[in-house]
C-alpha cells in the first residue's frame, strides 16, 4: 500500500509527565489517522536508550517509515541511531531533547528547560526577600535536570536568597516526600521549596503538612503542568500558587507538523521552541486538560 | 538370647518384590518378612540391592512388581517417609539430617510437639536430652548438626529413629561409622526395642555384629534372594561365603616386614592445628602406618592439617626431606601426598555428577592435553578403575549419588589413587564395604606398600589396623599417646593407649 | 563482657564458648555506628521527628523483608515484591474510587480496599508459589517474570501515569499513615506486629522449622514427610501478605500509585534480609536481623540526606560501601558451618 | 517416544537413549516458536535486515551472559554487570577523549580505550571475586553493593548527564559496531568468538570442570585439590572481561554513556542464563543454552516492536509471560527425573 508511514518513538512512560505525553500522542494519532486515511502513525515506546535505538532500527527495517518523530531518551546515545534513520531517507522530527549533532533533524519541537529554571527563580525572587532560605529538590541526574538547575541557580545568584541544599528526588513523589522530610528535620527555617516538578511537589506538600510547616507563607514551586496542580491553582491553593509549564502536548505539536510536511505546501522545517509559561490563577484555565492522565 | 520367633506372625512382608530403575533391573522377586521382636539382618555384597529393598519396605521406592503386606494385608505404602504413620521407620544409609539445624530440631522434624500451635521446645529438648543421656552421647540438643562428627551424626540418626515409636525399625548400615563401644551402646538400644516387640531390620557388612545381634539372616546376591536362615545356624564365614558365592581365603594378606631403614618420606614435628596438639611421627617408604584412637581423637585433623585442608598453627612437616609446612592441597597432591576423606557424601564425591568427572577430578591436571581435557584418556582411566577397584554399577551412566554406598566408596578410592600418590592417607578405608571387597582392598593396600608406596590407614576398626599395619600410632584428645610395633599391636594394648590408661614417653 | 558464639537463635546454654558473636550482633553494631555517624553529622538526627520518620519509612521495606525472610529461609527468592506492591496499590485505589458511589467515602470503602489488597497479596503469592513448586521453574525466573507482569499491569491501569485516590477517601484513610498511638505512628505498630508474628512463626512453630529444613536440605525435609511444595507455596503467600500490609500503609501516605511505585523494593528487601544475617542459599533465617537490616538501609538514606559533604551523585557509592562494610563486619568470624 | 531425564553434565555419550531432551532442546524450541510468531505477525521479521539487527542486539546481553554462566555455574551471582558496563563505558570515553590531543583521533586512541576497558573489567571482576571469597560476603550483597557504586560513579563522572565520545573518534570507532564481515556485523563475530571460547572453557578445560565441581559441592572441590577461592575469583574476572567486550562493541553504537546505560542488564543476563538451562544454585552450566536464552530475550523485544496489537504498556506483561512459558516448556518433563 502507498500509505505514508510515520514512526513515533519516545521513552516508556514511567512517570506522569511522560504518561501525559503518551496520551497526547495517542490522541494525535487517532485524530490524524482519521483526518488523513493514507497516513499511518506507528507509536513505539522504549524503556531505555538501547531499546530505543533498537526500536528505531525496527521502524526502518520492518515498517519502512517515511518519517520519524522521536523524543530521544537521551541526546547523545540516540544521535547515531537517528542519523541512521535519516540515511534511509526518512524525514526526521526531533522533540524535546535535541540531538548532539546539528543538522540531522528537519524539524525540532521542544520545551525550554533553562527557561523553566529561570522562570521559577524569577518567581522566587519576586516572593522572597534577602536572607530567606529555600531548598531545592532536583530530578533524576540528567542533562535536563542540570539545565534547569543551573539556570535556576544562575538567576538566584546575587538575590540574597540562600539555597540551603539540593538533593535529587528523581521526579518521584515518594522520593520527594522522604527528601523533604529530611530537609525539614535538618533545617528549622525554610521559607520556600523549588521542587522543579509537579510529582516531587506533591510529595513535598505531604511532608510539609505532616510536619505542620505548611503555614507562614510557605510555598512550593513545581513544574510541568500536571492537571491536579493546575486545578489547585485555579482553586487558589496557597501552598502551590503557580506552576511553570513544560507541556507534554509538545509531541502532538510535532506530529501535526510532521504530517503537515507531507500534506501542506507551506514550509514546515525549522525549530519550534515552546515557552516555559508561568501558570497563575489568571491563566490556569487554558492549560487544564481533565481527560489527560497528566 | 534369641527368643523363639518362628511362631509369631510377620508384621511386614515383602512378597516377590522386583525393582528396576528405568530399564535396569536391581531386584528379582525377593521375599522377606519381619516378625515382632526379632532382629532380621540383611546381608549381601555392595550393590546387591539391600538399600533398595529397605527403601521399598519403607515406602521410599515403589516396587516394580510384587507386594508389601502389613499385618497380613496387602498395603500400598505412602511415599516419602509418610509410612512412619504406619509405624515403619527407616534410617537411610546416607545420613539424612539437615546440617544447619540443631539435634533437637532434626530429631523431631516433621512431628514436633506442640502446645496451642506453638512448639513446646522445652519438652522436645528434655526428650532428646533423655535419649542422649541414655546412649551416653556427649552433645547438646541445641548443637548444630554441622558441628558434629560423622559418628555423632549417626548416633543422632539412631536417636531420631528410636524416638519414633516404630513397630518396624529398618536400619541401613547404622554401625558402619561407629566404633565397637558405640556399637555396643547401640545394640543395647536395639535389644530394648526388641523386648518391647519392635521388629528390626538391620543391614551391615560387619558379619560379627550380624552374628551377635540377629535372630534371622537374609542373604541377597546380585538382586536375587539366596536364603533366609536363623543366625544360630550361621557363622561369619558361612555368611561371607553365601554372600560372595565362593569361599573366601584369608581376609588379611600376609604381612611383609617393613624395611626399618627405608627412607623417611614424611616427618611431622610438633604439629599443632585445630584439634591437634603437638603431634610428631615419621612415615617410611613402603610402610603401612595405622592411626588408631577413639572417635574425635584428632586423627583426621592431623592429616587435614598436613595436606593443606586446614591451617597449621605451628610445627613442621617434611616431605621427602623438604619442609612443606602449610602447603595447599594441590601442592600436596603434586608432591605425591593424597588424602582420602572418610566423609564421601559431603567431601568425597559430587553426587549429582557421573562417574567419569568424579574419578578424574582430583588428578585432573594429568588429563589435560593442549589445554583441554583428554576425554579418551578419561574414559580409559574409568575403564581401568572400574576393573581395578571392581566398581559395580548396573548402569554406567547414572549419577554417583545413585551408586550403592560401597561402590561409592570404591570409586572414591579410585579417585584418590588416580594421581599415583607416593604417600596415601586412607581415612576409614572400608566404611560400608562388603567382606569380599574388603579383602580386595587390604590386598590392594599391601600391594601398594610392596611397590614402595607409603600408606596411612586411619581406622576405627581395630582388626583392620591390626591386620594390615606395620606400626600403629594411637591418639587421644589431639595428641599421640603411643606408637606400637610388632607384637605390641594388639587390641588390648591399643585400647589402653586410646583410653588414656597408658602413655608412652615419646622423646 | 562475654557473649555466646553459637549461630543458634541465641538460646541454648553455650556457656562453654566465650566471645563476641558478630553474626548476631553485627547488624546491631552496624546500626549503632550509623546512628553515631548520623548524630555527629547533624545532632538533629536524633530529634524525635527524625527518628519517627526513620521508623515509619523502614516499615515498608521492613514488613516486606519479613516476608522475604521466609521465602529465602526456605531456599527461594521473590523478585516481584516491588511490582506486586505497585499493582496492589493500583488496584486498591481503583476499587476504592469506584466504591465511592455505593459505599461512600467512609471506613467501609477503606476496609474494602484493604480486603482487596490482602486477597491480591495472597493470590499473587500463591501464583509465585505454584509456578515454582508445581511448575518446577526456578523461583528467580518465575518472579522475574511476574515482576515484569505486575509492573506493566500497573502502568496499564494508570495509563502510564499516576492513579490517585479520591480526595474524600483520602481524608478517611490518611490517619493510617499519619496518626500515632502511644507516640508511635501506626505504620510502626504494624511493623512491630508483623515482626513479632514473623518471629513467632519462624522460631516457635513447626512451620518455621519446616522452612528452615527445606532451605537446609530439601530431600531431608521431604523424607521427614513434610509437604515441601505446600510449605514453599506458603512462604510465597506470606510474602504476598506482607506486601499487602506494606501497601495498605503505603497508599494513605501520598494517596497514589504509579509505574515508579516500589521500584527496586525487591532488592532493598533482599538486602535487608541478608544484611540481617539470613543466608541467601536458605536454611538459616533471622527475623530480628531482618528488622535491623531494614533499619540500616533506611538510616543510610536518611544520613545521606543529612549532609552535603558528599556529592549527590555519589550517594549510591556511599550506600554500596556501607552495605558491604556492614556485612563484612558480621562475617568476620563467619567460618562456622563450613568444615 | 521416551525421553531422557538426566540432569547431568550433558557430556558423555547418551546415544543409547533415543529421545527428545527437552532440557537441552527447550530453549531452541522456544526460540523457534517465537520466530514463527514473529513471521506470522509480520513477514518482514525474517528479512535479512531484521535478522541482522536481532543478532547484533543479542550480542551485548549474550556476551555478558556467557560470563554470567561461569559465575552462576560456580555457585555465585553477579548483579553488578549492568552498572559495570556503564562505568567502563564512561571511563573509556573519558580516556579516549583525553587521548585525542596526544594520540589523535585514529586507531591508537580506540585501542587505548579498548585496553582500558579490558583492564577495568578484569579489575572490577577481581574486586567482586575477592570480596566474595576473601571477605566471605555473600555474592548477592557484594555485587549489589558494587552495582550501586559503579552506577553512581558513572553519574558522577558524567556530572549527572551524558559522557559523549569525541565526534572524530566516533568516525574511527563506528565500524566496530556498524560494519560487517562476510555479511555478519562485527558485534556478531565478537559474540560468536566469546561463545566459542566460553563453550570450550566450560566444557573442555579443567577450569570449566572446576567451576562445575565448586557449584556442585564446594567441600568436595576443596578436598579434590581445587583452589576454590582462585577459581571462584576467576569466574568473576571472566564475567568482568565479558562485560568489557560487550562495552567495547556497545560504545560505538551510541557513542555515549550515562547513568541509564546498562540498567537492568544484570537481570537480563541472569534470565538468559537460566532460560538456557543453567541451574541458579550452581553445578550445572550450559553455554549453548545461554546463547539461545539471549536470543530469546532479544527476539521477544523485537516481536513486540512489530505489532501494535498490544498496548505498549503491556509489553512487560508479554515479556514476563513468554519467559515463564519458555522455561515451563523445558521443565515439562522434569517430573520423570525425580525418583
Ligand atoms: N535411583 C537409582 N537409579 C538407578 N540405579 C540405582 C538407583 N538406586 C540404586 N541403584 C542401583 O541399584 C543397585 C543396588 O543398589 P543398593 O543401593 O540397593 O545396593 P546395596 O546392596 O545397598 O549396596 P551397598 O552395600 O554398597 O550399600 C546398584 O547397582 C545401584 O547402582
Ligand atoms: N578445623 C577444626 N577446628 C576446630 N576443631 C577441629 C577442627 N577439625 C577437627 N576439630 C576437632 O578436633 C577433634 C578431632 O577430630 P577428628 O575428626 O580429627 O577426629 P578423628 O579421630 O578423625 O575422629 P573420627 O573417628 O570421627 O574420624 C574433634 O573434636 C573436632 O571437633
Ligand atoms: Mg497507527
Ligand atoms: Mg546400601
Amino acid at each position: 500500500d502507498e500509505k505514508i508511514k510515520i514512526g513515533v518513538s519516545y521513552p516508556t512512560p514511567t512517570h506522569a509527565w511522560a504518561a501525559g505525553m503518551n496520551w497526547h500522542a495517542e490522541q494525535a494519532e487517532k485524530r490524524l489517522e482519521k483526518l488523513y486515511p493514507d497516513v499511518d502513525l506507528i507509536l513505539v515506546n522504549s524503556p531505555d536508550p538501547g531499546a530505543q535505538a533498537s526500536a528505531l532500527e525496527d521502524l526502518v527495517s520492518v515498517h519502512q517509515i517515511d518519517a520519524l518523530v522521536v523524543l530521544p531518551f537521551e541526546s547523545e546515545p540516540l544521535t547515531d541511531p537517528v542519523l541512521n534513520v535519516k540515511k534511509s531517507g526518512a524525514w526526521i522530527t526531533v522533540v524535546d531533547r535535541g540531538l548532539s549533532q546539528p543538522g540531522i533533524e528537519d524539524l525540532y519541537v521542544a520545551g525550554n528547560n533553562p527557561e523553566l529554571g529561570r522562570v521559577s527563580a524569577q518567581y522566587m525572587k519576586g516572593r522572597l526577600k534577602d536572607g530567606d532560605n529555600i531548598v531545592v529538590l532536583r530530578g533524576i541526574p540528567t542533562v535536563i535536570d542540570n539545565e534547569r538547575f543551573d539556570a535556576f541557580m544562575a538567576e538566584i545568584e546575587g538575590s540574597g536568597i540562600n539555597v540551603l541544599d539540593h538533593k535529587h528526588a528523581n521526579w518521584n513523589r515518594d522520593d520527594g516526600f522522604e527528601v523533604m522530610q529530611d530537609f525539614l528535620s535538618r533545617f528549622p527555617d525554610i521559607d520556600a521549596v523549588w521542587a522543579q516538578d509537579d510529582d516531587i511537589a506533591i510529595g513535598v506538600v505531604a511532608a510539609l503538612k505532616q510536619a505542620g510547616r505548611d503555614g507562614n507563607g510557605m510555598f512550593v514551586v513545581g513544574g510541568a503542568g500536571m492537571k491536579e496542580i493546575i486545578k489547585g491553582i485555579m482553586d487558589g491553593d496557597e501552598l502551590i500558587p503557580v506552576d511553570v509549564l513544560y507541556p507534554p502536548a509538545m509531541i502532538a505539536t510535532a506530529m501535526d507538523a510532521t504530517v503537515n510536511a507531507f500534506k501542506s505546501n507551506g514550509p514546515v522545517a525549522g525549530r519550534y521552541i515552546l515557552g516555559a509559561t508561568l501558570i497563575t490563577r489568571e491563566n490556569a484555565e487554558s492549560y487544564y486538560f481533565p481527560d489527560s492522565p497528566f | 538370647m534369641s527368643m523363639d520367633v518362628s511362631a509369631s506372625v510377620a508384621i511386614i512382608e515383602a512378597v516377590n518384590i522386583s525393582k528396576s530403575f528405568g530399564p535396569v533391573p536391581v531386584l528379582f522377586s525377593v521375599s522377606m518378612d519381619v516378625r515382632p521382636g526379632e532382629v532380621h539382618a540383611l546381608i549381601g555384597e555392595n550393590g546387591a540391592g539391600k538399600s533398595t529393598l529397605m527403601k521399598i519396605l519403607s515406602g521410599f521406592h515403589d516396587p516394580t512388581s510384587g507386594q508389601i503386606r502389613l499385618d497380613g494385608k496387602q498395603t500400598p505404602l505412602p511415599p516419602n517417609g509418610a509410612a512412619e504413620q504406619l509405624g515403619i521407620v527407616l534410617i537411610h544409609q546416607e545420613l539424612n539430617l539437615a546440617e544447619q539445624m540443631t539435634v533437637e530440631e532434626n530429631v523431631f522434624l516433621g512431628r514436633e510437639i506442640r502446645t496451642n500451635g506453638f512448639l513446646d521446645r522445652a519438652a522436645m529438648r528434655a526428650e532428646v536430652q533423655k535419649y542422649l543421656d541414655e546412649i551416653g552421647l556427649d552433645i547438646l540438643p541445641t548443637d548444630r548438626i554441622s558441628k558434629l562428627t560423622i559418628a555423632q551424626k549417626q548416633m543422632v540418626e539412631i536417636v531420631k529413629a528410636v524416638s519414633r515409636k516404630a513397630r518396624i525399625l529398618i536400619m541401613d548400615e547404622p554401625t558402619a561409622v561407629l566404633t565397637e563401644e558405640e556399637t555396643e551402646v547401640f545394640f543395647r538400644q536395639v535389644r530394648k526395642l526388641k523386648e518391647s516387640g519392635v521388629g528390626i531390620v538391620f543391614v551391615s557388612h560387619k558379619l560379627n555384629e550380624v552374628k551377635a545381634i540377629a535372630d534371622r539372616v537374609t542373604i541377597l546376591r546380585d538382586g536375587q534372594w539366596i536364603d533366609t536362615r536363623p543366625s544360630r545356624d550361621l557363622t561369619p564365614d558361612t555368611m561371607a561365603q553365601m554372600m560372595v558365592g565362593r569361599e573366601l581365603s584369608d581376609l588379611y594378606p600376609p604381612m611383609h616386614e617393613a624395611d626399618v631403614d627405608a627412607q623417611k618420606v614424611l616427618e611431622v614435628r610438633n604439629l599443632t592445628a585445630p584439634g591437634v596438639d603437638n603431634v610428631s611421627f615419621d612415615l617410611r617408604k613402603g610402610e603401612i602406618l595405622g592411626f588408631s584412637g577413639l572417635v574425635g581423637s584428632g586423627r583426621t585433623a592431623v592429616f587435614e592439617a598436613i595436606c593443606g585442608l586446614s591451617p597449621m598453627e605451628s610445627g613442621e612437616v617434611l616431605l621427602f626431606g623438604k619442609d612443606v609446612s602449610n602447603m595447599s592441597v594441590a601442592e600436596a597432591r603434586d608432591a605425591g601426598l593424597a588424602y582420602l576423606t572418610k566423609d564421601r557424601k559431603e567431601k568425597g564425591l559430587l553426587l549429582d555428577k557421573r562417574m567419569r568427572p568424579n574419578l578424574t577430578l582430583f588428578a585432573l591436571p594429568k588429563f589435560v592435553r593442549n589445554l583441554t581435557i583428554d576425554r579418551n584418556a578419561e574414559e580409559d582411566a574409568l575403564k581401568r578403575a572400574i576393573r581395578r577397584f571392581d566398581v559395580r554399577s548396573r548402569d554406567a551412566d547414572i549419577t554417583v549419588g545413585k551408586l550403592s554406598g560401597g561402590n561409592q566408596q570404591k570409586l572414591l578410592l579410585a579417585k584418590v589413587m588416580e594421581c599415583d600418590p607416593k604417600i596415601v592417607i586412607i581415612d576409614e578405608p572400608t566404611r560400608g564395604i562388603d567382606v569380599g571387597t574388603k579383602q580386595q582392598i587390604y590386598h590392594f593396600i599391601a600391594a601398594l606398600a610392596a611397590e614402595g608406596v607409603s600408606v596411612v590407614v586411619i581406622s576405627s576398626e581395630m582388626p583392620e589396623i591390626i591386620g594390615t599395619c606395620h606400626r600403629v600410632v594411637v591418639m587421644r584428645e589431639g595428641h599421640i599417646t603411643g606408637i606400637l610395633t610388632g607384637d605390641h599391636i594388639n587390641e588390648n594394648e591399643i585400647m589402653r593407649y586410646a583410653a588414656g590408661l597408658k602413655r608412652e614417653e615419646l622423646h | 563482657m562475654t557473649m555466646s558464639t553459637t549461630s543458634d537463635d541465641g538460646e541454648g546454654k553455650t556457656a562453654k564458648r566465650q566471645s563476641i558473636d558478630f553474626k548476631t550482633l553485627g547488624p546491631a553494631i552496624a546500626l549503632l555506628i550509623l546512628c553515631i555517624i548520623g548524630f555527629l553529622l547533624n545532632p538533629a538526627f536524633i530529634s524525635e521527628g527524625n527518628l519517627t520518620n526513620l521508623l515509619t519509612r523502614s516499615a515498608f521495606i521492613g514488613i516486606i523483608a519479613v516476608g522475604a525472610t521466609f521465602v529465602i529461609t526456605a531456599g527461594g527468592i521473590d523478585l516481584s515484591v516491588g511490582s506486586m506492591a505497585a499493582a496492589i496499590a493500583g488496584v486498591m485505589i481503583i476499587v476504592m474510587n469506584n466504591a465511592v458511589e455505593t459505599l461512600g467515602t467512609g471506613v467501609p470503602t477503606v476496609l474494602l480496599g484493604c480486603g482487596i489488597a490482602v486477597l491480591l497479596g495472597i493470590g499473587a503469592g500463591w501464583i509465585n508459589g505454584a509456578l515454582t513448586t508445581k511448575g518446577k521453574i526456578e523461583a528467580f525466573i518465575v518472579t522475574l517474570g511476574t515482576m515484569g507482569i505486575y509492573r506493566s499491569l500497573v502502568t496499564y491501569f494508570a495509563d502510564g501515569g499516576t492513579l490517585s485516590l479520591n480526595f474524600d477517601i483520602r481524608g478517611t484513610y490518611r490517619p493510617v499513615y499519619y496518626d500515632s498511638f502511644l507516640g508511635l505512628p501506626f505504620p510502626v505498630w504494624v511493623f512491630i506486629g508483623v515482626a513479632i508474628c514473623g518471629w513467632l512463626l519462624l522460631n516457635r512453630t513447626a512451620f518455621g522449622r519446616y522452612c528452615t529444613a527445606i532451605g537446609s536440605n530439601e530431600a531431608v525435609a521431604k523424607y521427614s514427610a513434610i509437604n515441601v511444595d505446600r510449605v514453599k507455596t506458603l512462604t510465597y503467600i506470606i510474602q504476598g501478605l506482607c506486601v499487602s500490609f506494606a501497601t495498605i500503609i503505603y497508599v494513605p501516605r501520598l494517596g497514589s500509585a504509579s509505574a515508579s511505585t516500589g521500584v527496586l523494593w525487591e532488592l532493598e528487601a533482599i538486602a535487608a534480609v541478608i544484611i540481617g544475617g539470613t543466608v541467601l542459599k536458605g536454611g538459616y533465617g533471622r527475623i530480628g536481623g531482618t528488622i535491623l537490616g531494614a533499619l540500616i538501609l533506611t538510616t543510610i538514606g536518611n544520613i545521606l540526606n543529612f549532609t552535603d559533604m558528599i556529592s549527590n551523585y555519589l550517594n549510591g557509592t556511599m550506600q554500596g560501601l556501607i552495605i558491604i562494610v556492614a556485612v563484612l563486619l558480621q562475617r568476620s568470624d563467619w567460618k562456622l558451618g563450613k568444615n
